[in-house]
């Protein structure tokens, strides 16, 4: 085993996670977004809900340097791994806070594995991204595309591309005769469609693209080849999202059952509440070590990432489905009211659950490397 | 040979009031009448159950189709004609299982048909029911209930809500909550506090006029976005007490009768609110995954996907034969075994199923009601989320939990 | 629906399920079976248990005409369906009951699918019949015999034949040129091999025939469609054996959270004990109204009995398999004892959950249909 | 930008006392004894846990296969060489890691490993430590574990065996039950009563010698069939006062430390008893699919059993990846969070486990421990059952969940 045994978590990521983990409690992104929900609430009103989120924690964010975290020295970051990268998601996740973080994080890692270091300067210079490489039916296979490619020009629809209105360029999957190849495109240069979607903390959409002229990150032919080394980070990042997550729903169910009164007792006092608690807190658990483990591995073994990844978000796919069901559960009629934070976090725990796959599609894939 | 000898002795318990052939012509008519009067789908869609009604034209609609139900006798079918209804005997089955079949809206006036009307049929006055039964048919009035409260979910008894005597009325304070149709009720079933001092036998059962003065409705969102639910604040409104159902302190004794009804017994007056029936769900379901692409496949393709949807399918098929086998009594294992069982099994298989479906859709399932792309208008993740009402309200799961293993199994009370 | 309301339940089926209950309640086949137990504890002395069963039980069970109720009346029988069959073998599973009368009936429908009427008169004049179509790798198509038929001669070995020492004779299934036929020999005529197994309450064993004369039962290339046909009747009644077993299974440890006192209360006020206690009458029931579903369409709308087969078999694989793990968890030591029956019931439904296959093979034969 | 300078700040924080390269060095030396040093099989098998020894043969070839692991310095290896150890510095994880991964027999006196000598290295007399340690580590003195009594199991405080002062000595009376090893034991942690009034301060922790007049051991039978357990009376059983463990009414407190150490906690003077680690059985479950073929194809190429069992696969790596973050202050959620997590989240994991063998074996499974067709000598059979050992004994997962909602959690007590 060459992974060190502290999971490559040292001092100086202790001190960043925590670091996050108090600025996003004092931010209260929740609280942010809550004014921009009002009036949105009917569901049969129709149209996709106005895209928000909060330029100010933004720019707060890029002032903590948390978008260079992984961008190598020499491109301008502070060339720290996927350790810190996740650490600092983790938190995200826990906030549940809707940032262009979590997408350029993502497009950090895409870039490093295409060794496309000028773009990468891009990012520590500020430049927010999200991915964009999903066609119309959702597969997860890396040449599942709708869009092509000819010479730098890009036609053709990006689906499910996750904080569409919050970046500044996309990083496109594109067919062409030689095979697939990664590109960078501007939002301006695109029309942005948004989806009316159920999770309230992200945007979500559509990327059309008519002939719009792209940098290339991968030439054609090697972008799978780079999608798929980059899917361990994206997996373990996105895991990593979800078991912060995971985390505020089993710590605020555990209030909820100390002071919700009913029988004359806390409802916590009752093996039927504190049982299925105790059962979130243990799946919890089970997915951050494999988080934390899946991080370790990408940094310092990654002949290992791939496997230690479909483990992180397998688990937490399933973290996510039951912490979402026994929260909601367990705050009875006040965790379904629209007032309440539960329901944000279940709906942004049921769209994370399916990004990338869900966990049967990841345990199949782990299944081939058995 | 006993068995042999059994044989001989067999004798014909057909002891049934109305004849096979009577039954089957009944039914026959209710196919027939449903498949010529199916109502032409709302411009917007309807929400998926009678809670969630409160558009003005939803309303008008779903009361004019329980209406014209009513008058083809598929509602009130065996109440007597006294109280507005029909008066046959052993129809009203039929009629429910081939409203249910046929695929139609629901009922709007669920609470009405499915507890003031059974609650009303046992408990009521004669006048009580020659005044509120025909209406509830009809649906010219609507009903909603009032027994939660901020304080008391589960643990109904602990109850806050007064009730004052004052001359020939009662002055009602106290406030309730996650009350169905309460933006639309005209009348309420209320349970209200009569003694302080006496939990369970100082509750007296009303019925409370939403018009009169003193009654407020607040809606609450759910996380579905939907408004179906209220707070209903009351303040010194007046009940005349002639709207008191049964003796006053036998509040919580008449309320665990309607709360059965609502629990999955058979409610007797019509077919109970729902927009589609397991069985249609999990065809829906089916019908989803063989028709979803994904990585090259059908998802019914996908064997680990196709094994969860069979097991549900499964499952679905023992509620109904569960049903079925209620009223059999050499096989039901005593009278309230499985009745007691249908909501808690009904409502967590349905979330189950909601959920699957979400899986199958895969990243089509983040999609929502009002998107163009969204498959089947967004109703795999409105359903999802709306089953968390099946598994919370009206007796919690784990409080039906508790009831089985208390009255069913004889298991010591855990509170 | 052409299938009755009340599953063709009538009178005389209810009365005989009440004889069914009150003999073996008087009988206690369990507490005859002890004694033979005794000595046999050690899992490493290494070789088959004797086979036991109480004859006189047998005889009686004849007396009472229990093996004839499925045996047309032209051949001597009562002619009564595979509803009244399976009530019988709930009951036979509730008492856990090492009886000859589970393969007879068993055989008594595959007669039937047949059209074998001569040989149905066997049955009713006390002949107990067991299967033997398993090939050594245990699949459950029809045609995996591995048993070979020269004209009504056959060779090779039948694997995992249940009761093998206790019945007279076996249904056969064996391949030759012209395809799968089925074939009755006589025990007497075989080598009987008996398995060491988990089961105390089963025998099984392999069944070695050298050149065995056989009476045809299905001729060469009908067999596997008898085979299938049967296999409706077959699954509804392991399925209903299993239904009463976990009925017992249930009440045992109803009856046991009622006595059993810690923390100075009945172990059954605890929500721990008492949900799960719930849940195994759930899953009980289920599988029970799919059994006498199953068993009411072979009856009265044999085109769908498949289906409901496989959904009653399906069904009660899942319920053995969890009422079997709650019954000995929440019996805490006491169940884990060899003095314990509720350890007979555990390992009967650990045998029962694979016979004729386990529920997700019966699930993706059901997906077929749907 | 803070994170920047942070990495300037960044210090190196190696401030263990024992180098990388002597712990690389000591990790080799390990593997290599092992690897050398493996005994041959037995010719009957060994039972699959320490726990169902009964046979003379097993446990002479256990005891000395321990002595020989002991004596090169695999066991005790942190322990001061006053009481018998070997005087290292963080060397026993890495030996004891090395133990597991070898799939060498396991140590047969687990309990004197793993409970009576972690509850002797804190709350044992300097003479009581002389005297007992080392015997427990070269195997020649057994030890098992006498707390459960037939009315006292999940709830141990309600344990009724008496202890009365006589002098110097104290005369034990009563009974203990699922007593493993007790047959084959020299010495006996025990709890017995002092003090009937004082529910939790009149418990006191003693070692009782099994050689004494009054004791008696009767085995008694598993559902595996196999006697590990055993049922223990005492009678008049005199115990010295010297072979008390700390304070005479301390036992309660005594005992919680040692059920901790049993519940998964770091034991500290050996690898902790189990003839395979949770990987190695997967990993064999795996190859069992890959192997056994039905219906045309192998199981493993079945999807359904294969998502079930890559699921299995996933959970025990978790609890690996626990086992490493546990040790981590900065990761762990709070010192307890983890460790009280292990006995329940790996035994409850092992019987999945066991139990997807089963279904892998199909028809299979039916085959038992000395049939001659039987897969793996019937392990799998065998090894589910006794995965109820598991859940059951030393704290029910009933228990655990009580605990760790409990004292991790903050939920208030249940009982």
């Amino acid at each position: 085993m060459t992974q060190p045994r502290d999971f490559g978590f040292d001092e100086e990521t202790g001190m960043l996670k925590d670091a996050a983990k108090r600025f996003l409690d004092e931010k209260r992104p929740l609280d942010q977004l809550r004014p921009h929900l009002a009036g949105t609430e009917d569901p049969y009103h129709g149209s996709a809900r106005e895209a928000w989120f909060d330029q100010d924690n933004w720019s707060e964010i890029q002032g903590l340097g948390w978008h260079l975290l992984a961008v190598p020295e020499n491109a301008g970051g502070v060339g720290m791994g996927l350790v810190a990268a996740a650490a600092i998601q983790e938190e995200i996740g826990r906030a549940a806070c809707p940032t262009p973080l979590t997408g350029t994080l993502q497009a950090t890692f895409v870039l490093r594995e295409a060794k496309a270091d000028k773009l990468l300067s891009q990012v520590a210079e500020g430049t927010s991204m999200a991915l964009a490489i999903h066609g119309e039916d959702g597969s997860l296979e890396p040449d599942s595309t709708d869009v092509t490619a000819n010479g730098t020009s890009l036609s053709g629809t990006s689906w499910y591309v996750q904080d569409i209105h919050k970046v500044d360029k996309f990083i496109v999957s594109a067919n062409s005769e030689q095979g697939i190849g990664l590109y960078l495109v501007s939002a301006g240069d695109c029309d942005l469609q948004g989806d009316k979607i159920v999770d309230l903390t992200r945007d979500q959409g559509r990327v059309v693209m008519n002939g719009v002229e792209a940098e290339v990150i991968a030439a054609p032919g090697e972008g799978a080849e780079v999608l798929s080394r980059s899917l361990s980070a994206i997996l373990t990042l996105l895991a990593a999202d979800m078991v912060g997550a995971a985390e505020w729903q089993l710590q605020a169910t555990t209030e909820y059952a100390k002071v919700r009164t009913q029988f004359d007792r806390p409802i916590g006092f009752f093996q039927a509440v504190k049982h299925p608690i105790v059962n979130m807190m243990i799946s919890t658990d089970e997915t951050r070590s494999l988080v934390y483990n899946a991080a370790c591995a990408y940094d310092h073994e990654p002949q290992d990432a791939l496997r230690c990844a479909l483990m992180a978000k397998a688990s937490a796919s399933e973290t996510a489905s039951f912490c979402s069901n026994r929260s909601t559960q367990l705050h009875g009629g006040i965790g379904f009211t629209w007032e309440s934070d539960v329901q944000i976090y279940h709906k942004r725990q049921m769209h994370s659950q399916f990004l990338h796959g869900d966990a049967s599609w990841h345990r199949a894939k782990l299944a081939e490397l058995l | 040979m006993a068995a042999y000898r059994l044989k001989q002795q067999l004798v014909n318990n057909m002891s049934e009031q109305t004849s096979q052939s009577e039954r089957d012509e009944f039914r026959e008519y209710c196919q027939r009448w449903l498949e010529e009067n199916r109502p032409p789908p709302t411009k917007i869609p309807l929400p998926q159950n009678a809670y969630e009604v409160t558009f003005h034209d939803h309303r008008t609609y779903l009361c004019d189709w329980q209406a014209k139900c009513y008058e083809a006798q598929l509602i009130g079918t065996d109440v007597p004609q006294d109280y507005g209804g029909h008066g046959h005997t052993e129809f009203q089955a039929i009629a429910s299982a081939e409203v249910r079949k046929a695929n139609v809206p629901y009922f709007i006036n669920w609470i009405g048909l499915g507890m003031t009307a059974p609650t009303l049929l046992i408990h009521g006055t004669e006048e009580q029911k020659k005044r509120f039964l025909p209406p509830i048919f009809s649906a010219e009035e609507i009903w909603c209930q009032g027994f939660s409260e901020p304080g008391a979910g589960s643990d109904l008894v602990s109850l806050q809500t007064s009730a004052i005597k004052d001359g020939d009325n009662w002055i009602i304070n106290g406030s309730k909550v996650w009350t169905s149709l309460g933006a639309i009720s005209s009348w309420m079933l209320l349970l209200a506090r009569n003694d302080k001092d006496d939990k369970y036998n100082g509750i007296t059962y009303f019925m409370a006029d939403m018009a009169r003065e003193g009654v407020t409705v607040r809606p609450i969102h759910k996380m579905t976005g939907e408004s179906g639910f209220n707070e209903v604040f009351l303040e010194d409104v007046v009940i005349p007490d002639n709207h008191r159902i049964d003796d006053v302190g036998a509040g919580w004794k008449v309320a665990m009768s309607t709360l059965t009804s609502e629990r999955g017994a058979a409610a007797g007056v019509g077919a109970v609110a729902s927009s589609e029936s397991p069985l249609t769900a999990v065809l829906q379901l089916i019908e989803l995954a063989k028709t979803t692409k994904r990585n090259g496949i059908t998802v019914w393709d996908d064997p680990v996907a196709r094994d969860r949807i069979v097991n549900v399918y499964v499952r679905i098929e023992a509620t109904m034969q569960n049903a079925r086998r209620t009223r059999i009594k050499a096989l039901n294992g005593g009278a309230m075994r499985l009745p007691l069982q249908g909501k808690v099994v009904g409502s967590e298989i349905a979330q189950e199923l909601n959920e699957i479906a979400l899986s199958v859709l895969g990243l089509k399932s983040s999609l929502y009601v009002g998107d163009e792309h969204a498959i089947d208008d967004g109703k795999w993740a409105l359903g999802y989320m709306n089953t968390y009402t099946g598994t919370i309200s009206g007796g919690s799961s784990e409080i039906q939990r508790n009831i089985l293993g208390e009255r069913v199994l004889g298991l010591p009370k855990t509170k």
